[in-house]
């Protein structure tokens, strides 16, 4: 192999965030994105030419930065105090966890690394099989078909890495709208009305609550259910007005009409 | 057959075995319990300290095989001057670090805790033969799942993955933490 | 550099050498008369043989090896059939079909398509007799070309070459034709 490509400087947004917290002492929360942005078109006008990856990089650690922020700024699922306190304590720990477990990793890497220098100073024999007893050895081939042959050829032709977009950086989210959708129309329909914060008292994940608000607002506009809050950052409450509800405890419900 | 019989034989076996050989198979050959190989094995690679061989007997991937002492490394390498394998980046070691300590685990968990895409870097280190599909996820999307292979072990210089220095050791300091902590604080 | 310092220099090459090793060439590397390489050779010999070693020094083919003691060889003759692994190696099929569907093909050619060194695996596959050197190729360097060879067709159950499956549709786009030419031309 002629050479190994490197990344300049950083490896991923965890290695520019553990750099930028350990080495800088930058405080995620206080620091403006825009002193972030500077530190890094400096780094990169000390590059020689512009690097797509390296751009790229870039513009994903400042979205990373940006999502930090909005998480942050997002309401807690309960009322005020105490709820919203260890939603944003668990958050912090979450990431706080995220990026030690990165740089234990890290650490592990330059320790394999360090043992496979030390192993490689004392090489194997690998000489094999003495002619004298080349005819003993099994037939290796007694398994194999043509077939396999071709597909292990297919196989080597295939596997040519090709460029592609990296979009790791985007969360994998596990729920779709629609599926929240359907979910929230079984929840929702036997019981009439409950809360935001009840609806999603189980979700872990603050993603899945974001999936679980788009699909309530997408039920609103279908006009199958109708949304209450009496005061800003108040108590959330869902109303179903879809069919169903005739049934379900929420029958004195007056009906309503879509609204869309 | 005595002792310095059976010592024989393993050194005849090993001068054209290709890969470490497990105790086990010496075992069988020399009809003796397993423990009295590695005994065996034991002295042998002693004497060959003690004689000042060039060569010593090493205990590598569950088996054991010949190597040349690392003190002779300068001459082995001018020797063989096709440069042994490349060396790995660091993101390569990193993944591989990953899926050493966590086997097994899908490429969306390497992803998951690097915090980036890992697909190129794990087809890298499994056409080099360091990682292997070793099971699929039970769960839905069926993931593949990694292990490392024997020769992983091999070319780290050890016995089996339970001879990797534990985790625990690597998690990093208070004071890491402590820095970490006071960037990360929420208000 | 002492007589006994020598010596251990000779048993690391020669332990991880996969030919025998020309006495010229220890020479260089010792920066010692080739008469005094074949005298330390011959010691060595002399001594493996008084300390009843299961391996012997052994002059051939122009150089020195080392190889399994004769009166062992029911042993080795037993380990090879029981203890080793009757399948081939995904690498080893690999690097197989390559020679098949591209012969004459040189290792650095074979190397640059599975991206990783194959000596090893085509020595394993030479000495099974399913792969040989064929031809030279006429570039500088004139690096070994393999080709299959008639076990190769009589273990497959193929007449002749041109019965192989055809590669067909698992021809790759114009793009990556020219990435893998590139590859090839680069050694």
């Amino acid at each position: 192999m002629p050479y190994e490509v490197s990344t300049p400087v950083f490896e991923g947004p965890f290695d520019l965030l553990l750099h930028l917290v350990t080495v800088d002492q930058v405080d995620l929360y206080e620091v403006s994105i825009s002193r972030i942005v500077d530190a890094y078109l400096a780094e990169m006008a000390r590059m020689e030419a512009l690097d797509l990856e390296v751009a790229t990089e870039f513009a994903l650690i400042t979205a990373i930065l940006i999502e930090l922020k909005c998480r942050r700024l997002l309401p807690g699922p309960g009322d005020v105090d105490m709820d919203e306190e260890v939603a944003v304590w668990e958050e912090r720990d979450l990431l706080l966890r995220r990026l030690l477990e990165c740089k234990t990793f890290k650490d592990a890497g330059a320790l394999l690394s360090r043992l496979a220098d030390r192993a490689s100073a004392s090489l194997p024999r690998t000489a094999g099989l003495e002619e004298r007893f080349a005819h003993l050895a099994p037939d290796l081939l007694a398994q194999v078909t043509p077939e396999d042959l071709r597909r292990a050829m297919g196989r080597l032709v295939a596997h040519r890495p090709r460029p592609r977009v990296d979009v790791s950086h985007l969360a994998p989210i596990s729920l779709s709208v629609a599926d929240a959708m359907a979910v929230l129309r079984e929840r929702l329909a036997p019981r009439g009305q409950v809360t935001f914060a009840e609806l999603t008292a189980d979700l872990d994940d603050h993603l899945e609550v974001i999936v679980h608000f788009l699909a309530i607002l997408e039920l609103y506009m279908e006009g199958l259910l109708e949304l209450e809050q009496a005061a800003p950052f108040g108590t959330l409450l869902v109303v179903w007005v879809g069919e169903g509800v005739a049934a379900s405890a929420a029958a004195g419900l007056p009906a309503r009409s879509s609204l869309s | 057959m005595s002792p310095s019989e059976q010592a024989r034989v393993v050194e005849a076996v090993l001068m054209v075995a290709a890969e470490p050989v497990p105790p086990g198979l010496l075992a069988e050959l020399l009809e003796t319990p397993v423990g009295q190989v590695e005994a065996l094995c034991h002295r042998l690679a002693e004497s060959y300290r003690t004689e000042q061989r060039g060569f010593v007997l090493a205990r590598v991937a569950g088996g054991y095989r010949y190597q040349s002492h690392p003190h002779l490394a300068p001459f082995v390498e001018r020797f063989l001057l096709d440069g042994q394998s490349a060396r790995l980046s660091a993101a390569a070691l990193e993944t591989l670090a990953i899926v050493a300590y966590k086997q097994p685990v899908s490429r969306a968990q390497m992803s998951a805790i690097r915090g980036v895409n890992v697909d190129s870097v794990v087809r890298m280190l499994a056409q080099r033969g360091y990682v292997e599909p070793v099971a699929r996820d039970s769960g839905p999307g069926q993931a593949v799942l990694y292990g490392t292979t024997d020769l992983f072990l091999e070319r780290l210089g050890l016995d089996s993955l339970d001879h990797l220095p534990p985790l625990g050791d690597l998690v990093p300091g208070p004071d890491v933490v402590e820095t970490l902590e006071a960037g990360l604080r929420a208000d």
